[in-house]
């Protein structure tokens, strides 16, 4: 019990969830409007290797962040043109960016930074402490010193459940993911709803990779993401498509992926305490959390007989 | 105007006028090409040849957007509703209350008061996957209504309503009429086509026939107008011979999937030998207790006893094997795999046994000789078993269901819904089969909406209210107005109920 | 007759298609970084099936893209995404050593038979036990349940090695397991020497074998019939009788069956030991192996052939032409990319129709379903 | 053109080893599946050739392999293409060798990280990592006890971050340890693993709870894991030792040292001899005796007096006074 005392548990729960929470919100918001999104891993990716290149260059990484976002804006729109438009096998395609994503990082940073990674030198976001969290007790160990990007967050998942539940594009994105052809003969565009929800949903992976290269370090390493894309996926199903859900299964996910970093170094054979934020999820999967029903129209393409 | 699907030209050179103020019926048998015909006006389908007019302009529709814009509205055939959003979301939709927000409760006090005005009574914070489909039809309704259209459109919007709820709509529509809104009206009930309609066009295989005035035309005429030959309206049977009881229901309780009691102690008894009526308004209750004789919901108190023995907690592939055949209500979501073919489809409830399998293999041919008689017998058209059923027409949809329970010669046969949306040629044909069925001495359970079907066919009539049986009657002496009481829950000792819909 | 040509002619003459185009921009690219692209594409071509050595590699590493590939095509037939193939390919492949090194007493033929019979066990259990139970009566989400059991997986085969005293450790500075009974390796796929080289074994009949009797099961037998029906609608299979829960459960486990045997041929066939690495991704590679092939048996093989060519082909371009490994995985993404827009084809014939003026009818040639 | 294939000896295809006249001396490379960004062995086995290209004129080439179905192919495509000398990087590829090796007896082979003997064309390069490992444990063993350095706390603990528990890692650690035990013994080491050598968020995640449990030097042998290990012990003002290469360029005032393997020189010095004509087959170890492996210059953190102390230990390891296990303590 000794552990769940240790204040690094907290600050590396809210710390590990974060590059998890974006791309699964991110997600969300591309299923609820029917693009079934795999290629979070390849987005990821790519914003996290423009962030740095462009921290980089221009030594701002404010703009680093926000050339990620247009990235990983761009290449989910290369996505969602295939997805939406030529109606390609949503899960194929995603596999295409995930391999384009972790080829096209890996070259461009063998051809401008070299074999050895990009400049130490990058400027990396804040790291902020805001005294009024840290100094409360518990509390206090998850603010310690976190990235400005834990702060925004927080903020995503309060203002995407709002702009999913309680808007009009919201409510009409969730209409096109439920029945295209429904919420076309209402004179809803179906494909261009479709092409917000992926492109946000793009957006907030490539912030997410940012969050690990220039969030919490400041340089870009080749396959940095390490599966975090497929976590997010499954965060995402965890959480029902809902922001607050994906929000609390990364958090489920970064507290196991905490917890197992912590108890790590005793005598427990590594390989097992690696298990855990796995064996974690599914217990708590079948547990808690139970059915989970995708959006009715997921992964469908949207051909209008015209 | 044309339109070609691969396989079909469902509409060939189809012309139509619309004038200002009038009720224009579309008549014509399943797969004449009325809906098409409808789509292509409502910008949802593109026409391969032809043009229309608005208002002396001729207008073209990349999509409903655009027909929207032009002030049409349209109630479609088979629901454009989100399940998952509420009564009042689906309603609003693409019209919302508020700026970037989503007014929520504006939309729902709209509703409720539109829903008011036009009678249709429905909780506009229901979730549709919820509703019955009878309530889902409601919904499909105020949906046109709330967009104010300048012409209206509704695809069968009658099918589900029971006769109080299709005279509001009358009302409706006839209000519509003096204020100078022309309505487009499909309907395979030709009393209420003649009630209603100005003018009627008959289409047939995809081709317009004729365009007449309705003042004058017999329902008769007018049938045989579409069909092309002479149709039998009235059935005329035999009285009939009741044999021993095959199936017996004994204070059966059922729990829908909602958790909710929808049957609450129901007992009575069908023959071999009777047709057995069960009328209700929809959400009473029984689709769900057929459901539970069918095995497909678990009773949750009481007994059914099939043929003598008690059967209560099979399975449903061992009621299936006993002898029990269902035609469930929603053909779509159970009767039919859309993506199977009618091969396989004709064999759905059967492929465990011989000849279709033998040892856990699949017999392909018996299988395939099967179906092609199937569909000979019964006339699915196109006559072809290769084609998924999700290509079929709603009512050859309906035929293959029919005629995949009907040969398998059961000794009780359960149809619900059975000619929800088809035409007159079509009714003619599935009535004439349940009556030969009980001739043959099989018992027959018939759960309809329609009055009228339960009237013409059942030799006893059952009136199901909030989940209790209310009266069963003999079903020669019945009359509309009786039956209509019985299912608001006025018992036959005067006592009443409250009178709940869902 | 002619719609079963024309079948062929979309089934694999759009993604060729397709990948015609995919092929002329990564052409683009690569001349633009400064690469000659017919070397570049003449090595890939010849890497993959230049000679007949470079054919069996080519093949040998389509054994396990097919196997697995297989597997995860039975589970969308029933609607069912297994994206946690890994998992149950290590853990398959873990039981196939297990059983490899003990009994050498054993007779070649039954030991080896013996051997993948558990690598299919294990698998299986690890598809179908944990995630097929829990979404078949918790409702929990198989994407979840198969990719955290993959984890899991990895870990445990990890674990049977690495630890100094670990259940399945060779004594010695490395951490690998003992190499199975010679008698136990599999046979070359041919008696020929090339084949023995190239590391194709008989394993490329097992194979092929399993292609055909997915194909039977799928579309000739009971089973396949009540899979399919689950897959595309599970109120009507209710309705047909069939026993919903107990065909996710038992379609999961044939799915890890495939895994799992594709683990015990590659253990049997090729490595002969548990080594204390576990990159291969196959599970990813094959849940677009089963995609491209349409869920069709046999084209999985196709499929998981093309992508093997992609690997090996791939790899002799980094070694002929010096094209770095990163840009060989860009190309491949593209490729897949493209592949996956077959329909893009079909839509610029029509857009080209349109711009004729003459022209009307183009909408039948777009002509999707109305889902 | 199935000529070559059925050719089975591969003699007639592949080169002869004192290279022809006019053709190139070609090398092949065969990476493991980590690749030319591993921050280890794969890119210094790269940087051997590359300097063997300029230096030597000889001619490389390599390809990254993806799984280990790769091996086979990739080494047997080296030798068949007539390369003189082929590299097979790590010791996943003994077997792989073995079998390409025996099929084209003219062809050198250098596998690193292994022990293949009896193979006339086989070389093998082991670096005796344990020792640079002990001279970084003993260093940081003697920056503990010496608390007047700014930023060592009152603890005295010592955080490692492993990639994954194979040999090349363990082999570190395990010298490591045993050198910061020897000068100071009561000593608490802590190692945690990543199971991964790309997640350097987890690099991170590990060595900040090492810091925040006292550790105030960390030892990452974790590849590009190492890199965020290296970046904590930065933002924690502690300091860091890198591994494989000197890894200073990271963080220059917070790498106080690295523990260097000279893949890089042995791949060189092989290639080199193979085109000189004294390939020796067999082991061969390289260790602090013959550079083979070090550690990097200190930076102005390190005390001068510790610097000697190390040195001294380094010499006591060349003549044999102190012998460095490569096993972790409990195997
Ligand atoms: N999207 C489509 N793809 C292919 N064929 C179609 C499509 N829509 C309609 N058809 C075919 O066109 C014909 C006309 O269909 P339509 O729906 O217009 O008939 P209908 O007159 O509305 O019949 P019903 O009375 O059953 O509603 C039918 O043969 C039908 O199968
Ligand atoms: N992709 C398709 N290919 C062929 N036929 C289709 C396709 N999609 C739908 N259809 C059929 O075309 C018709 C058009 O659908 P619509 O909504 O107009 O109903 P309908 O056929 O008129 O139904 P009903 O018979 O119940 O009145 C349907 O019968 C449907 O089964
Ligand atoms: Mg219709
Ligand atoms: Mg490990």
């Amino acid at each position: 019990m000794t552990v769940l005392a240790n204040p690094q548990l907290w600050a590396g729960t809210l710390s590990l969830a974060v590059p998890l929470a974006f791309p699964a919100i991110g997600g969300t918001f591309s299923e609820r409007t029917g693009v079934v999104n795999i290629a979070m891993e390849g987005i990821m990716l790519v914003g996290a290797f423009f962030a740095v290149a462009c921290s980089h260059w221009t030594g701002n990484p404010w703009l680093g962040l926000l050339a990620a976002m247009v990235a990983g804006g761009l290449v989910s729109w290369m996505f969602a043109w295939a997805a939406i438009r030529i109606a390609a096998d949503q899960v194929v395609l995603g596999m295409a960016i995930n391999f384009f994503g972790a080829g096209i990082t890996a070259f461009l940073l063998n051809t401008i930074f070299g074999y050895n990674g990009t400049p130490t030198s990058t400027p990396a976001l804040p790291m902020v402490t805001f005294p009024a969290l840290a100094n409360v007790p518990v509390l206090g160990w998850f603010f310690h010193q976190q990235s400005v990007l834990v702060y925004l967050m927080l903020l995503l998942v309060i203002v995407s459940h709002w702009f999913l539940f309680h808007t009009r594009l919201g409510l009409r994105m969730r209409a096109v993911g439920e029945n295209p052809l429904a919420a076309d003969t209402l004179g809803l565009n179906v494909w261009r709803l479709r092409y917000t929800g992926v492109i946000i949903g793009g957006v907030l992976s490539a912030i997410g990779g940012a969050y690990l290269s220039i969030g919490i370090l400041n340089s870009f390493d080749v396959n940095m993401t390490d599966g975090r894309g497929y976590i997010a996926l499954a965060a995402m199903i965890f959480g029902k498509w809902t922001p607050f859900g994906s929000f609390g299964a990364a958090l489920l996910f970064g507290f196991a992926s905490s917890l197992g970093n912590v108890l790590q170094g005793s005598n427990v054979p590594t390989d097992l305490i690696a298990m855990l934020p796995y064996a974690l999820t599914i217990l708590a999967l079948a547990g808690l959390v139970g059915r989970s029903t995708a959006p009715a129209a997921d992964g469908i393409p949207y051909l209008p007989n015209r | 105007m044309t339109k070609a699907f691969p396989g079909v030209v469902a509409n060939d050179h189809v012309n139509l006028s619309l004038r200002q103020g009038e009720v224009h019926a579309i008549l014509g048998e399943n797969g004449a090409g009325k809906s098409t015909l409808m789509k292509l006006i409502y910008g949802l389908y593109q026409p391969d040849a032809g043009e229309i007019w608005l208002e002396g302009r001729p207008v073209h529709f990349h999509s409903p957007r655009d027909a929207i814009r032009a002030g049409i509205g349209m109630v479609h055939q088979h629901f454009m509703l989100i399940p998952a959003l509420s009564v009042a979301d689906n309603v609003v939709l693409g019209d919302e209350p508020g700026k970037i927000r989503y007014d929520r409760r504006e939309a729902i006090r709209r509703v409720r008061a539109l829903s008011e005005q036009y009678r249709l009574a429905i909780d506009p914070t229901a979730k549709i996957g919820s509703l019955s489909v009878g309530l889902q039809q409601r919904v499909e309704i105020l949906k046109a209504f709330y967009r104010k259209a300048k012409v209206l459109i509704l695809d069968e919007p009658t099918a589900l309503l029971t006769p109080q709820e299709t005279e509001e709509l009358f009302e409706v529509v006839r209000h519509l009429k003096a204020e100078g809104v022309p309505v487009l009206f499909i309907s395979h009930k030709l009393d209420e086509v003649r009630a209603i309609a100005d003018r009627v066009t008959v289409m047939r295989a995809g081709k317009t026939v004729e365009t007449v005035p309705v003042a004058g035309a017999t329902a008769q005429e007018l049938a045989n107008l579409m069909v092309g030959r002479d149709v039998v309206l009235r059935i005329d049977k035999k009285p009939a011979e009741p044999g021993p009881v095959v199936l017996d229901v004994r204070d059966v309780r059922v729990h829908g999937a909602d958790k909710q009691e929808h049957v609450r102690g129901v007992s009575f008894q069908v023959h071999g030998g009777e047709i057995f009526g069960l009328a209700g308004i929809d959400g009473n209750g029984q689709f769900e207790l057929v459901d539970a004789i069918a095995g497909l919901l678990r009773v949750s108190g009481g007994a059914v006893h099939f043929d003598g023995r008690d059967i209560t907690h099979l399975s449903p592939a061992d009621r299936t094997t006993a002898g029990i055949s269902y035609v469930p209500q929603d053909r779509q979501l159970d009767g039919l795999v859309l993506e199977f073919d009618l091969v396989e489809n004709t064999i759905l409830r059967d492929f465990r046994r011989r000849p279709f399998s033998r040892a856990g293999w699949l017999n392909r041919v018996p299988a395939l000789r099967y179906a092609e008689r199937l569909i000979e017998q019964f006339d699915v058209r196109p006559r072809n078993v290769h084609r998924k059923a999700g290509e079929l027409s709603g009512g050859n949809q309906q035929k293959v269901i029919l005629a995949r329970e009907v040969a398998r010669d059961p000794k009780l046969l359960i149809v619900a819904q059975p000619t929800r949306g088809l035409d007159v040629g079509a009714i003619e044909g599935i009535h004439r089969e349940l009556i030969r069925l009980r001739d043959e001495g099989k018992a027959v359970l018939l759960v309809s909406l329609e009055l009228d079907e339960i009237l013409s066919l059942s030799d006893r009539i059952g009136v199901i209210h909030h989940g209790e049986m209310v009266d069963i009657v003999p079903g020669d002496t019945a009359t509309r107005e009786q039956i209509g009481l019985l299912m608001t829950g006025v018992r036959p000792n005067g006592a009443t109920e409250e009178v709940t819909n869902a | 007759m002619n719609s079963v040509w024309q079948n062929i002619g979309r089934n694999i003459g759009m993604p060729l298609l397709a990948s015609l185009f995919a092929i002329v921009i990564g052409g683009i690219i690569v001349a633009i970084i400064g690469f000659n692209p017919l070397v570049v594409y003449g090595s890939l071509v010849s890497g993959a099936f230049g000679n007949l050595y470079n054919l069996g590699s080519t093949l040998s590493g389509a054994v396990p893209l097919i196997l697995i590939g297989l597997g995860i095509a039975i589970a969308f037939k029933a609607g069912l995404f297994n994206i946690g193939a890994d998992g149950q390919y290590w853990v398959g492949a873990m039981a196939s050593v297990w059983i490899g090194y003990h009994f050498t007493g054993m007779p070649g033929f039954p030991h080896i038979l013996l051997a993948l019979l558990g690598g299919m066990l294990a698998g299986g259990i690890w598809g179908g036990i944990v995630p097929g139970l829990a979404k078949a009566y918790l409702g929990a989400h198989e994407v979840i349940t198969t990719m955290m059991m993959s984890y899991i997986g990895i870990f445990l085969v990890e674990y049977m090695i690495e630890e100094p005293h670990a259940p399945m450790r060779q004594p010695g500075f490395f951490p690998q397991s003992p190499q199975i009974a010679t008698n136990t390796q599999l046979a070359p796929f041919l008696p020929l020497q090339v084949f023995q080289q190239s590391q194709l074994s008989v394993g490329l009949w097992i194979a092929l074998a399993a292609a055909v009797v997915v194909w039977i099961l799928l579309q000739r037998t009971t089973f396949g019939f009540q899979v399919r029906a689950v897959g595309f609608n599970q109120r009507a299979s209710r309705y047909a009788g069939i026993r919903v829960p107990l065909y996710t459960v038992l379609t999961l486990g044939i799915s890890g069956v495939f895994a799992g045997l594709a683990g015990g041929v590659q253990m049997l066939g090729v490595q002969y030991q548990l080594n204390d690495s576990f990159a291969s991704q196959y599970g990813y590679t094959a849940i677009v192996v089963s995609l491209l092939a349409r869920n069709n048996p046999f084209g999985c093989v196709i499929a998981g052939i093309f992508f093997a060519a992609l690997n090996t082909g791939g790899q002799n371009m980094q070694q002929v032409s010096g094209v770095p490994a990163s840009l060989t995985q860009v190309l491949t993404g593209l490729i897949i990319f493209f592949v996956a827009a077959e329909r893009l084809i079909p839509m610029m014939r029509a857009w080209v129709r349109r711009r004729r003026p003459d022209a009307r009818s183009h909408a039948a040639d777009e002509g999707g379903t109305l889902a | 053109g199935c000529g070559t294939a059925n050719n089975t000896s591969g003699g007639n295809a592949s080169g002869n080893g004192t290279s022809g006249s006019g053709s190139k001396f070609k090398v092949g490379l065969v990476l493991d599946t980590g690749g030319l960004n591993d921050h280890s062995f794969n890119h210094l086995a790269y940087l051997g050739l590359q300097k063997a290209e300029k230096q030597l004129g000889v001619q490389g080439e390599y390809v990254t392999s993806n799984s280990a179905n790769d091996y086979v192919p990739n080494l047997t495509r080296f030798a068949r293409d007539g390369d003189n000398v082929v590299i097979a990087v790590g010791y996943l590829m003994e077997q792989a060798v073995e079998k390409v090796a025996k099929e084209y007896p003219n062809t050198k082979f250098l596998i690193i990280d292994d022990t293949i003997t009896g193979y006339p064309n086989v070389a093998s390069a082991v670096f005796k990592t344990e020792q640079c490992g002990y001279l970084a444990g003993a260093m940081a063993g003697l920056m503990e006890k010496d608390k007047s350095i700014k930023g060592i706390n009152s603890q005295n603990v010592l955080g490692v971050v492993g990639g994954q528990q194979i040999p090349p890692v363990t082999s570190y650690i395990a010298g490591f340890e045993q050198g910061a035990e020897k000068v100071d013994p009561g000593v608490k080491v802590i190692v945690k693993y990543a199971n991964s050598f790309t997640d350097q968020a987890t690099g991170q995640q590990l060595a900040q709870d090492e810091i925040s449990q006292g550790a105030d030097i960390i030892f990452p042998v974790a590849g590009g894991t190492g890199t965020g290990s290296i970046e904590a012990a930065k933002d924690a003002h502690v300091y860091a030792i890198g591994v494989d290469a000197d890894q200073n360029y990271i963080a220059p005032s917070t790498v106080i040292t690295s523990a260097t393997k000279g893949v890089d020189t042995a791949t060189f010095d092989v290639i080199q001899q193979a085109q000189a004509g004294t390939f020796k087959s067999g082991v061969q170890y390289f260790d602090l005796s013959n550079n083979g492996v070090g550690i990097a210059p200190p930076n102005s953190a390190v005390p001068k007096s510790i610097i000697n102390q190390v040195n001294q230990i380094a010499q006591q390891i060349k003549n044999g006074q102190i012998t460095v296990s490569a096993n972790m303590p409990s195997q």
